[in-house]
């Protein structure tokens, strides 16, 4: 039994068997080296500027935009699991509960720090709170996710308070009740938050008339990608948290939730992705008949450019669509666990490749008569910087698992996780 | 005194010298810097070449000074900015980049169809003693921030305050004329008011040479060009064509 | 952002934005400062501690949660699942009524008739003027020894039963003391005295029920040696003596005789630590 | 027991505990929010943001606008130059110039920032090595005593020139120029006429139709705005322009794009074309000349110039279609010329016309100067100017164009740093006249070859001085008028002082041009053809070895030029 | 007794937070600096008989505003020493003898991208000096420059009450100040208005 000088058993709940603590920072070591490397790459962008990075006057937004939205979309899973276990009462899903918080906390936390570096004057980016345009697309994101970041802020808390030597302390046990408590409301304000942040993602490009690669009509205010976005989100959330559970199960070599869960979040993936793939194909009909003409520009020039011809079309809607929506709905191939999760990262890589269109594809795509198709390849800066994300998610997604209960333990049940 | 300020470019009399480019810079304190590239440097006004696609004698080229065109209905940028960097003047029509609140998220540049939104990459910078030769009339931005084509407001500013002083309320119009007027050799670039229907330049701007690029859009730009040739008027409604097709600066 | 501030524009959009934000804004905020009221407010009750043991309660193992009727084999196999709370327990009454069968093996501890005993090991004695006496109990210092420091309560401070009474440190390990009674604190002994708290009980103890939830009697030494198993086998640790003398007593000052043990568990087994 | 036991007692214990630092920091964060601290903080760091310390500003100083001339090139464009605290805070075209009409090159725009050049020559070099005015004195001193020097001029007329040339004849020096591509084009004329190419110039107000043989008429050809404005005004964008400008041209040049007809040649057969156009006109009396006849097939001249015969034909009609026609080179070709001459337009309204009575040619300077002792060469002479000699080379520049084989680099004043005056511009049809006031103090320490010779030769005249003796000059003559703010006839003028003042202040005498057919030409056998030296730069009024900074946006943040070759070496 | 000790760390907290906020962090914030010249206004008004701002403070015919007077103005009256006071030793012997423009620190500095114009508020609107300056032109003594560390402003933009409550109108130049005056008067000029 290890009581050498290098222990934390006693951080780690009574009756969770952890591997050694010098086998964990082993596994950490890699992801720490990414982590420093991906903060030295911010620190030159933030203490130079941005001509650290190879965006420039035509490619305004980068890969740090593409990959925001990316995570953000995937980081869905949190509030619509929220959605799902407090205000539509399945019950079931509580196991992942906690996973889906903390992954959450992790995507919004890094998308946030990247925004930060990308604007060109962090110092002046809460003149947003104090001179809202609540005209802008972008002013309703930088409120909703400031708000939903305090929100998976408060809901990680009861999950932190219940580490084995923080619950010790009576004080912070009795509060942590107490917030738990209250989860549901937090959970019903990150609904509302993350519906209208999600949506205003999408609207952010759905709203601009001078691409009109992305411009999209819709209802009121709102482009019909404002909608697309929401339901593409929740969409891929339960997918990409399987995904986590998934590996972490193979990384830990133990089984975490119980085997119908994965099913069902399977099940509402494909459902919601099935749902997001029909309106998707009726608003690229409407745009291509429609929207894109309304402005003057022949749709189908914008496929012309390689590589994005209208193949990228295809991917977007069957292969990565309409294929894993059948696939996770299908009780025939949802019953085979790698059919299961393979669906679930096509259904995540569908989304992500949308995102990537219409940041990436609608900048490279030409708007003057004269101008040309433009190409971006991201610098060392910009790929580090993001790495360091990653980096920080994997690591603080590890010590989540291994000090707080992320997953109900053997002896409690489903019922125990996080409280009572 | 609500006037609406807007160019009439003549395409037919436009060689292409750059006198504009380089005037606009100097007076607007425009660094140029080593570093900065044909997609990262500043040129609030931009003067691109554009061929016909024909080759040998059947070749013609124009040139176009592209520039951000103060676009009057729901613009694109104004609607964007999260934090009211940009809007357009109620008094003028100018469409103001106020950099000092700019955080530098760039979106505006997104949303811009002409491309006539720039982003400072670098800090600006000049040799050594030529801050000496920069314009009094123009704060200098710094790095983080984007600019654009303000319609040289600080000569505006300079016609106002030679109005008050004079006790005048309206400005002399011949005191208020933007850089880039002021050094076209040919009078190719014609400013004026065009909610004035006697002024000049409104009076060409509903010429029928006269055209605006991406009118289809339905910004309502302030920036008219013309030109007698039907090829370059057809420009105006075509679509971005293939990298191939047309050679261009 | 508010009116007045430049940028401010009365318009319905605006409007509607700027109050659906402070709406939301203002709900987080309430829900964490109710929260953190309804806290405050668990405290004042004395509910706080009551909840924090339950839920300590619930993450000890099995074996440490036997019911005290199983101790005294009154019953086969019982487990608690009110935290020890007998007072507030159906069942304690009838099973009280059996008499206790279990075997008695004292494995020369010294354990005085006249006191109660609190799971967590420490004993209580009432003494004539109405106050009650608390001190640890012979495991305990045997485990124990000489701690290297003590951290007691003040005197006149209100304490709940099973909060953590006093605190002791030893070989840079905390060791937390439940309170067996709920009282206020009217003295502070501590090692050298030989017991460590005096209390005036909060409860009238008079009222059987008061004391009812502490072991006595019978179910002690059956208490205790399911203790000294449980020690003997956390103990015996590879290489290292066993932990029972031959007489079976157990050996003194056990933390310094065999540091290398897994002390944490022993020691939250036996004080009733999560 | 041990004593090492402590029992403390909790709640008097003054042993800060972790609760109590738990609670501590909650209240000073519970604070810290209703003091100033995070909100100013917030609040002074964004404002710290918009002024940070790096950046420049300019100082808030009134700006004075006054008018003078540019003096980088000898097209003398007309400026208004925006001053602030004694710096040029701006440039633009001075609108009243009766030549250039406020037009200015694109480099002229960017020019005020020329003194700041981080090529500017700061200080003398021998060598490449640092060196002293004395130490140059002392070897110019010297090297005159052993033998004579050769005085290269780039910019003849002005009264800079006049002191080169009086030091010449003083001390049996050569004085030589190094003329424009618009000059040389004119020099075959010489020979043909007997007036010097620098007082003949094309009347392009009265011409109809220009032939222009790959001249950028449009990029910088002659003074600027004179022909741009003609072009603007007379031919652009309509079908049947009052201007006809043809541009022949292997590439399609700005001029050409811009030409109301552009015929692509091959490199190198404008005198081949020139030649047959001339052959078509006499053979078939387009023309009222008989000959000489060119010694050249129209077969010949079609198949080196890669257009059809009929293409020629046609072309030639056209030259005939409305004239007066001129045909202009873009360098020294006597087939070009006599291509003119053949049209009848020399000497003739609306063609080459002769603009003053010099009487004495200018001799272009030949690089290879083999008997000389030193070699001055003036700052106005381009840098691409290398004499061949063995001769100590005096450099006199402003900015240093890179790679030299001058022994001395000595630095002149920069943009409007000098006082001097401006001559009539080459090619044009009348006589101007205008002073450039030293505006702004001299960076650096700095002499002009006029001011280093007057320093090596007390009696020669300083430029100052001519200035004065020019315009009493003008005064004397009466003839002529004044455009400054308004224009005015010298006549009218009272005094010379009130003639100076106006000038000084910017305005521009402009002669009366002498009757067209004071000029007389007669060409006796055609021309042989010679290969001209290309024009070089990449506009072609531009002498300064180095570029504005500002240019850049012309071809680095845009690719609306390419970028100038052999620059900034 | 555990909450009342709580309690107390607490209250510690907060006092020890807000006198930091409110009593240290302002005089760590700013720097005071002393005029070079202790010129005052009053003296002027009274021996020289200046009777209007603007004989100083001039308005030129471009409409541009010369600001402080150069030091020819000043050395018309002090080419050599009036009194014998020590500020006019000062200017005299640093300043006007040597030819130096004296370096005056401006309370009403405005940064580089703030354009100001003294005609426009003064000849177009009417305004007297005082609305912005107080009577700063009556003031017999000068008060130190206070420069913000920070954002390298003086403190009159902000005003001297941290809290900005309870300031006196013309106390305060901070972009909002310009626009309540503005909204006061019903004038909308935009960004454009007052910025470069």
């Amino acid at each position: 039994m290890a009581s050498s000088a290098l222990t934390d058993a006693r951080w780690i709940a009574r009756d969770a068997e952890r591997t050694s603590l010098s086998h964990f920072l082993m596994w950490l070591a890699p992801w720490a080296v990414l982590l420093a490397v991906g903060i030295y790459a911010a620190f030159l962008c933030l203490y130079y500027g941005l001509n650290q990075t190879n965006m420039d006057n035509r490619f305004a937004f980068g890969l740090w935009i593409f990959l925001d939205l990316g995570i953000i979309a995937l980081g869905a899973g949190a509030f619509f699991t929220g959605f799902l276990v407090y205000i539509l009462k399945r019950e079931e899903l509580k196991p992942i509960l906690n996973t889906a918080v903390v992954v959450g906390f992790i995507c919004y936390s890094g998308a946030v720090s990247i925004l930060m570096i990308d604007v060109g004057q962090p110092l002046r980016a809460w003149f947003t709170f104090w001179h809202p345009n609540t005209h802008s697309m972008l002013t309703e994101v930088t409120f909703c996710i400031s708000c939903y970041l305090l929100v998976l802020s408060l809901e990680y808390i009861p999950i932190l308070l219940r580490n084995r030597q923080l619950r010790r302390l009576p004080s912070f046990l009795v509060f942590e009740h107490q917030l738990h408590k209250l989860v549901p409301v937090l959970a019903a304000v990150g609904t509302l938050l993350s519906f209208f942040h999600q949506g205003s993602l999408g609207g952010l490009y759905g709203v601009l008339r001078g691409r009109p690669f992305a411009f999209r009509t819709g209802f009121l205010i709102w482009p019909s990608t404002f909608f697309l976005f929401i339901l593409s989100a929740i969409a891929s959330g339960p997918s990409f948290l399987m995904l986590i559970t998934a590996t972490v199960e193979k990384v830990t070599g133990r089984k975490l939730v119980p085997e119908d869960v994965f099913r069902r979040l399977g099940y509402i993936s494909g459902l919601l992705l099935a749902l997001y793939i029909a309106a998707k194909s009726i608003d690229t009909l409407v745009w291509l008949n429609y929207t894109s003409r309304s402005v003057g520009f022949a749709p189908w020039q914008f496929y012309s450019h390689k590589p994005f011809g209208t193949p990228i079309l295809f991917i977007e809607i069957v292969l990565l669509g309409l294929l894993p929506a059948s696939l996770l709905i299908l009780k025939a191939t949802a019953q085979r666990r790698w059919i299961l999760l393979t669906a679930a990262a096509m259904a995540c890589g569908g989304v992500l490749l949308n995102r990537f269109v219409l940041t990436v594809q609608t900048l490279a795509l030409p708007t003057l008569p004269f101008d040309d198709f433009l190409q971006y390849v991201p610098s060392w800066q910009e790929v580090a910087s993001f790495g360091g994300v990653i980096a920080y998610g994997v690591i603080l997604y590890s010590l989540s698992y291994r000090y707080l209960p992320l997953f109900p333990t053997p002896k409690q049940g489903a019922s125990h996780v996080s409280g009572h | 005194m609500s006037a609406r300020y807007g160019m009439v470019i003549d395409l037919d009399r436009c060689t292409g010298c750059g006198s504009c480019m380089i005037a606009c810079a100097s007076e607007n304190n425009v660094p140029s810097l080593p570093q900065s590239t044909a997609r990262t440097g500043l040129t609030p006004l931009l003067v691109r070449k554009v061929s016909n696609g024909e080759k040998g004698e059947r070749q013609r080229e124009v040139f176009f000074p592209i520039m951000c065109a103060h676009c009057e209905h729901d613009t694109p940028c104004v609607k964007v900015c999260p934090q009211q960097a940009v809007e357009v003047d109620k008094a003028t029509g100018i469409v103001m980049q106020m950099p000092q609140r700019c955080l530098g998220c760039r979106y505006c540049m997104t949303a811009c169809p002409y491309h006539a939104r720039y982003f400072n990459w670098w800090d600006p910078a000049w040799p050594k003693g030529m801050e000496k030769s920069l314009n009094p009339g123009v704060a200098v931005r710094m790095r983080g921030v984007v600019e654009k084509c303000n319609l040289c407001h600080a000569r505006l500013h300079t016609a106002q305050e030679k109005a008050a002083a004079a006790g005048k309320r309206e400005i002399d119009p011949a005191d208020y004329v933007p850089a880039c007027v002021e050094a076209c050799p040919t009078g190719a670039i014609r400013f004026g008011n065009l909610a004035d229907s006697n002024d000049p330049v409104s009076k060409e701007a509903r010429s029928p040479n006269a055209f605006r690029l991406l009118a289809k859009l339905g910004t309502e730009p302030k920036l008219y060009y013309k030109s007698q040739e039907a090829w370059v008027r057809a420009l105006a409604e075509s679509n971005p064509a293939r990298n191939s097709e047309v050679q261009h600066g | 952002m508010f009116p007045g501030i430049d940028g401010f524009h009365w318009t319905f959009g605006h409007i509607l934005f700027l109050s659906l934000f402070f709406l939301v804004a203002l709900t987080i905020l309430a829900t964490v400062a109710s929260a953190l009221w309804r806290t405050a407010r668990d405290f004042r009750t004395h509910q706080a501690i009551d909840f924090y043991w339950k839920e300590c309660f619930s993450e000890l193992p099995e074996r440490d949660r036997r019911c005290r009727h199983e101790l005294a084999g009154r019953v086969i196999s019982r487990t608690c699942d009110n935290a020890f709370d007998c007072r507030h327990c159906e069942e304690y009454a009838q099973f009280a009524v059996l008499p206790a069968t279990g075997k008695a093996n004292s494995l020369g501890f010294n354990y005085p008739q006249d006191r109660f005993y609190h799971r967590g090991h420490t004993w209580l004695k009432p003494e004539q003027d109405g106050t009650v006496t608390i001190g640890l109990d012979d495991l305990a210092e045997h485990l124990i020894g000489d701690p290297d420091s003590v951290r007691m309560p003040e005197v006149g401070e209100e304490i709940d039963l099973n909060q953590i009474a006093w605190r002791m440190r030893k070989k840079d390990r905390e060791i937390r003391v439940r309170a067996p009674l709920e009282g206020t604190i009217v003295a502070v002994g501590g090692p050298r005295q030989g017991w460590y708290l005096k209390l005036r009980p909060r409860l009238d103890l008079h009222n059987h029920v008061t004391l009812c939830h502490l072991l006595r009697g019978p179910e002690v030494p059956a208490w205790l040696s399911r203790e000294a198993e449980r020690l003997q086998i956390q103990l015996r640790a590879p290489n290292t003596p066993p932990a029972l003398a031959d007489g079976g007593e157990l050996m003194p000052n056990l933390m310094d005789a065999i540091p290398e043990a897994d002390w944490d568990t022993v020691l939250s087994d036996t004080f009733l630590e999560a | 027991m041990s004593d090492a036991l402590v029992v403390t007692n909790e709640g008097r214990s003054m042993k800060l505990t972790r609760r109590d630092l738990l609670a501590w920091s909650a209240g000073a964060a519970a604070g810290l929010i209703v003091t100033p601290i995070p909100w100013k903080i917030l609040d002074d760091t964004s404002i710290w943001s918009q002024n940070w310390p790096w950046i420049p500003q300019p100082a808030r100083v009134p700006v004075e606008i006054i008018q003078s001339h540019c003096t980088l090139c000898p097209k003398g464009c007309g400026l208004r130059v925006r001053m602030a605290a004694g710096w040029a805070v701006g440039v633009a075209g001075m609108k009243t110039h009766p030549i250039s009409h406020g037009a200015l090159c694109p480099l002229g725009f960017g020019a005020h920032q020329l003194n700041w050049h981080p090529q500017r020559l700061r200080e003398v070099r021998h060598r490449g090595n640092p060196s002293s005015w004395t130490e140059a004195h002392a070897a110019f001193a010297k090297a005159k005593s052993e033998g004579p020097v050769v005085i290269i001029d780039g910019y003849p007329g002005r009264g800079a020139s006049s002191v080169f040339e009086g030091f010449a004849e003083a001390n049996h020096g050569l004085y030589r120029v190094v003329l424009g591509a618009e000059s040389r084009a004119l020099t075959p004329y010489e020979q043909w006429t007997g007036a010097p190419a620098l007082s003949l110039g094309y009347d392009l107000e009265n011409t109809q139709t220009i032939i222009s043989f790959g001249a950028p008429l449009l990029d910088g050809w002659g003074t600027p705005g004179y022909v741009t404005r003609l072009w603007a005004e007379k031919s652009a964008g309509a079908d049947d322009p009052q201007l006809r400008i043809i541009q022949i041209e292997p590439s399609l040049s700005r001029t050409a794009a811009r030409a109301w007809k552009w015929m692509p040649i091959r490199e190198g057969s404008e005198s081949a074309l020139a030649s047959g156009l001339a052959r078509v006109l006499l053979e078939q009396n387009l023309v009222a000349a008989h000959g000489p006849v060119p010694p050249i097939a129209l077969s010949e001249a079609a198949a080196r110039s890669g257009l059809s015969e009929d293409a020629i034909r046609d072309l030639a009609r056209v030259l005939v279609e409305r004239q007066p026609t001129v045909a202009i080179a873009a360098n020294e070709n006597p087939s070009v010329a006599a291509l003119s001459v053949i049209l009848g337009s020399v000497g003739v309204r609306g063609g080459i016309v002769r603009r003053e009575k010099i009487e004495r040619a200018y001799f272009s300077a030949n690089p290879v100067i083999p008997d000389a002792r030193a070699v001055l060469i003036d700052s106005s002479v381009p840098w691409d100017f290398v004499p061949q000699t063995g001769a100590e080379i005096f450099r006199f520049a402003a900015w240093n164009g890179g790679l030299t084989n001058a022994d001395w680099l000595l630095p002149a004043p920069g943009f409007l740093e000098e006082l001097t005056d401006v001559p009539t511009a080459p090619a044009l049809p009348v006589e101007t006249y205008a002073v450039a006031p030293a505006l702004a103090k001299p960076t650096y320490e700095v002499q002009s070859a006029a001011q280093f010779l007057a320093g090596t030769d007390s009696n020669l005249a300083s430029t100052e001085k001519i200035i004065h003796q020019r315009c009493a000059e003008l005064f004397r003559n009466r003839s002529g008028t004044l455009h400054g703010q308004e224009s005015i006839a010298i006549a009218k003028i009272e005094s010379v002082q009130k003639l100076e003042e106006r000038l000084w202040k910017g305005a521009v005498w402009v002669g009366e041009a002498p009757p067209p057919a004071s000029l007389r030409c007669e060409l006796k056998e055609w021309p042989s053809e010679t290969t001209p030296a290309h024009t070089t730069g990449w506009t072609n009024s531009w002498d300064v070895p180095v570029l504005p900074p500002l240019a850049s946006k012309l071809y680095i943040e845009s690719s609306l030029r390419e970028a100038p070759e052999r620059r900034n070496a | 007794m555990r909450i009342g000790r709580n309690a107390i760390a607490f209250a510690v907290g907060v006092l020890v937070a807000l006198v930091l906020g409110w009593v240290i962090f302002p005089r760590v914030l700013y720097v005071k600096k002393n005029q070079p010249v202790e010129f005052l206004h009053k003296t002027h008004a009274e021996k020289s008989g200046v009777a209007d701002c603007s004989e100083c403070h001039t308005i030129r015919d471009d409409g541009t505003f010369a600001g402080l007077p150069p030091m020819e103005k000043c050395a018309a009256c002090h080419a050599d020493k009036i009194g014998d006071s020590k500020a006019e030793a000062i200017l005299v012997n640093n300043y006007i003898k040597p030819g130096h423009e004296t370096p005056w620190l401006v309370y009403s500095e405005q940064p580089a991208n703030v354009w100001f114009s003294h005609a426009i508020h003064v000849k177009r609107a009417n305004l007297a000096c005082s609305e912005c300056h107080s009577t700063y032109g009556e003031s017999d003594q000068v008060r130190p420059y206070e420069l913000n560390r920070i954002s390298g402003y003086s403190r009159d933009i902000w005003g001297h009450s941290m809290s900005r409550l309870r300031r006196a109108p013309h106390e305060g130049m901070k972009m909002s100040d310009c626009e309540d005056c503005h909204k006061k008067h019903g004038v909308d000029v935009g960004c454009l208005g007052c910025h470069e």
